[in-house]
């Protein structure tokens, strides 16, 4: 048998200067209108909540935009500062390429700390690469995210990017 | 690298034990629990010194170490099985609370049917005798054939638009039969009713795949298969695992907790109420390596060509009547067998004196027995580390046996 | 012959494990499972390399062996608990099914009321749900106080003629708070409702015996008192239990099995349908033992010292609030708290890289959570091999966590 | 750990010749009339069964005599042996003394080998003591002595000796 992680690498890894910046001055907080889509969404072993809404402009024939992710949320310094840095990269942005951003921060959780993230693509949330490493807390840095995408499939009508 | 059965009972310490100064143990009596190799017994023994801590709500190491292995061993049994999704896998305590499971689950209600074969055991009946009695469906059976085969003539008649659930055995404990789970299968499927295979005899033998098997669920267990006893597993097609209502009630299962209610956890967790059986889904995954290691056509095939020799050599004794297949084809080695004017037990002590293990009664298949008017047989059955030298010591036994009765 | 830790803890080899160089293992976890002392791997080892078969049903030598060391198991559990039967024990895979077999069997129907209380761990909460949404029973609720106690006052207004079943927790995992069982029995006996004790957290910690507690039934669970997974025991009234129809069908539960109908097994095979965990048994039996050697009441003096300890250690942190009473008394060694500002996730991990092992989440608990207005607790808890260095550790520990996030 | 039985005792001490004389040739076997009480028990574990009746003559103020005990049976030789012996040595007794044997028997079954028999008053009986060494035959040999018991009190009109 060979046990998993014989050494847990340094916690600096995990907390990234980057991550308690954002957790200490989260970006885009507080519910604001307009908003076409409104989730809640829990993590029922540590009890971190986030209510998230998502405000789009566009229309299916000419492509939605995201005009604004507002948020409400209590939990840990991950999932907080994951919650910031994923406003910051999605609103403005066309959903397209947010789903694009989105998808690379998932694909970067689940790496298990193997994965070489896209600078370019990620930004801030470069600093999340640690925390793939911490199977528990993998589920705190991608509750906003998954909150995001939920309200955002709503607010275009049930239709997928 | 052929099959080297000498090489792996060394795997086996229970196997090098003398009962008695001089009578080594032969145990044919694996059809009831199989032995367990030092390798399964190790991990385990490396988890509890190492790594051990509650799974799934911890986040220090040790909980983090826990998990993965845990969650390692569902990874491994869904490779084993080849489920199409690891959410498939279910941690029970053994056969019989997954099968338990499918009963208390699936929906039934007065006028729907469930049918089951004559050659169950208890384990895969009387849930469904209990089930039909809660919500008022009926029980209907099919029945077997003098050779110890499924009555496939009774199909058309048993199965019919109002069945839901047709729940069978894969490789029967009691006969050694392998039954025709496609023409089953494919019957309940034109019918639209669930099927739920036992596969507690089957999985630990040969191959079992469950995509190609076509059915909705499996039940197997591990202590039969090389692993520890308190675990079990139901693997059951996603969609329908999802669909169905939640078993026990408690920790781990649930999703959100207030006094006024509760919702779901995602699958398979929702199925895993409370703390699992975590270093025994460590020992079966070990248990899985093992197998896997051996393969288990090469398992298979040694096991089938054993089951060939025995059914010979127990053909040979007088007085020796099969009760059940007496070929080797569509076959496990499980052989019942009834002595001529000499009850089950007696030949059961007499051969223990031998240092032969083999089980005697109605192996929680009594309506079965009851069938071939037999109130209980002698089994003897086979495992992967089993050898000729074995059979010919039952043999040889049985000799001894009508020589004491006889006398 | 006093109480020597550190002699005990040679008997756990995993309390020498470093997590990396130079950090040692601080497992104060223990309220989630507890460590296995070597004499309990022993146990299941030696089973498994000599005497393991399947029990009941067999009559060579091994089982006959498996059978003697599984029941020897139920023997040593039925001391230890001061059982009037050895009957009155019935082995489950945990506690959380021993509460969900009582919630399943007892009769229950519209107008019926049930009553748990606010600090209910979910398996047993949600089994008490699901089985008043099954039956068109009603839940009801003693609420909490303040300071982490049952709301006494609550009794007389929930505890009503209409109250059928009482289950309740004997001593919180969340909170530690131990509960008056006497009084709430009492209340229970004066409306003739049964009474259910969750005692997943005392057996572990306190000597509990069954008949003076005055409750109908206990559920308690292995691998929090030294034992292995895959265990848990149910103990009832015989003439309870007795009463009751079968939770789960299978082999080992029936007496006789026709295809049109069956019959029940006496007690307590009743309640233990197919393989049971045998090694478990034999594991959970070595855990007595162990237990017993020590003694109860000196495990729990060393315990109570502890928690004093620790009590006053952790309120002496700047910004700290304990969840649960703040004193020793009428309290076991599990202390749930919140450090001011900073969320229990964090809290967990950095301690976690001193190697301090500790819970973070609602432990299965949310209601009480709610209760008390969070959404998490850090919660360390201490078992019969912990120490007051131990407590210096977390303590530092968490200044360590304070600097790091004021920083 | 201390395995139970390392050594089984030679079987000699189980299957005596006086066991194996009636297993062969059984005593009071088959079912007559008149009996006032008829019941039917099963060792579910190994199919051994067997229907008994009982014929008292008596009263319960004179006290009851047991006049004839008849069977039918299926099983192995200890059940069968067990069923034979116990018709010798209740017949003719007066409930109370064939109680007595009874409760000697059953004492002696539940010795786990350890008990020194009263020879005088189980007369061949005495040859089933090797049987209470192996827990799964004890019931084989308890099988018939149970049926008697049950159906002697039910003869009673369930008023028990
Ligand atoms: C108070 C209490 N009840 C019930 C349980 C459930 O025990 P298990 O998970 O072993 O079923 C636990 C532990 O998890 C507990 O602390
Ligand atoms: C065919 C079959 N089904 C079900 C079972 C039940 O397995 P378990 O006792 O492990 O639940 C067994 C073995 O006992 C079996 O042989």
């Amino acid at each position: 048998m060979s046990v998993p992680s014989q050494s847990t690498p340094h916690l600096d890894s995990l907390y990234q200067e980057i991550i308690l910046d954002h957790y200490k001055h989260p970006h885009h907080r507080g519910l604001r209108e307009p908003f076409e889509a409104e989730v809640r969404h829990l993590n029922p072993t540590c009890g971190d909540e986030i209510t998230l809404r998502v405000h789009l402009e566009g229309s299916a024939a000419d492509g939605w935009r995201v005009a604004d992710v507002s948020y409400d949320s209590e939990g840990c310094s991950i999932s907080q500062a994951s919650a910031s840095v994923m406003t910051d990269l999605v609103i403005g942005k066309d959903v397209e390429s947010a789903t694009a951003v989105y998808d690379e921060f998932l694909t970067l959780m689940q790496s298990k700390g193997q994965a070489e993230p896209d600078e370019d693509l990620l930004e801030d949330a470069v600093a999340f690469a640690g925390v793939s490493r911490y199977a528990a807390r993998v589920k705190c840095a991608l509750l906003s995210w998954m909150a995001w995408r939920d309200a955002t499939t709503q607010a275009m009508g049930g239709s997928t990017a | 690298m052929s099959y080297d059965v000498a090489r792996i009972r060394k795997d086996f310490p229970i196997l090098d034990r003398e009962l008695r100064p001089g009578v080594p143990l032969v145990y044919l009596d694996n059809a009831a629990t199989s032995q367990k190799p030092a390798q399964v017994l190790d991990a385990m023994r490396d988890y509890y010194e190492q790594s051990n801590a509650n799974v799934h709500r911890g986040i220090h190491t040790l909980a983090e170490e826990a998990t993965a292995l845990y969650e390692g061993g569902r990874d491994k049994v869904a490779r084993f099985i080849n489920a199409g999704d690891v959410r498939e896998v279910v941690f029970t305590k053994n056969s019989t609370e997954a099968l338990n499971l499918m009963a208390r689950t699936l929906p039934l209600g007065p006028g729907d049917e469930v049918v089951v074969t004559e050659m169950e055991h208890h384990s895969n009946l009387v849930p469904w005798q209990l089930a039909c009695a809660r919500t008022g469906a009926t029980l209907k059976w099919i029945g077997l054939t003098d050779d110890g085969r499924l009555d496939l003539d009774d199909l058309d008649r048993v199965i019919t638009e109002r069945t839901k659930v047709v729940a069978f055995v894969h490789q029967s404990n009691l006969l050694g039969t392998v039954n025709p789970v496609d023409v089953v299968a494919a019957k309940a499927r034109s019918v639209g009713a669930r099927t739920v295979l036992d596969c507690s005899q089957s999985v630990p033998h040969m191959g079992v795949d469950v995509q190609a098997l076509g059915v909705d669920a499996i039940a197997f267990t591990a202590h039969k298969m090389c692993g520890p006893t308190g675990i079990g597993v139901l693997w059951g097609r996603l969609d329908l695992l999802d669909e169905l209502p939640p078993f026990l009630g408690g920790g781990e299962m649930i999703d959100e907790v207030t006094m006024a209610g509760s919702t779901w956890a995602q699958l398979p967790h929702k199925f895993e109420a409370g703390t699992p059986p975590i270093a025994e889904a460590v020992g079966l995954g070990a248990a899985v390596d093992y197998l896997t290691e051996l393969g288990m056509p090469a398992i298979r095939a040694h096991e089938h060509e054993l089951t060939v020799y025995a059914l010979e050599a127990l053909q040979a004794v007088d007085g020796l009547r099969i009760i059940g297949p007496t070929t080797a084809d569509e076959r496990g080695g499980a052989i019942s067998f009834a002595l001529e004017g000499i009850h089950p037990h007696d030949v059961g002590q007499l051969l223990d004196e031998r240092g032969v293990a083999v089980r005697v009664g109605h192996h929680c298949a009594r309506p079965a027995c009851l069938r071939y008017g037999v109130p209980a047989t002698t089994r003897a059955s086979v495992h992967l580390y089993s050898t000729t030298a074995e059979i010919d010591a039952l043999v040889s036994g049985l000799d001894h046996v009508k020589r004491f009765f006889e006398r």
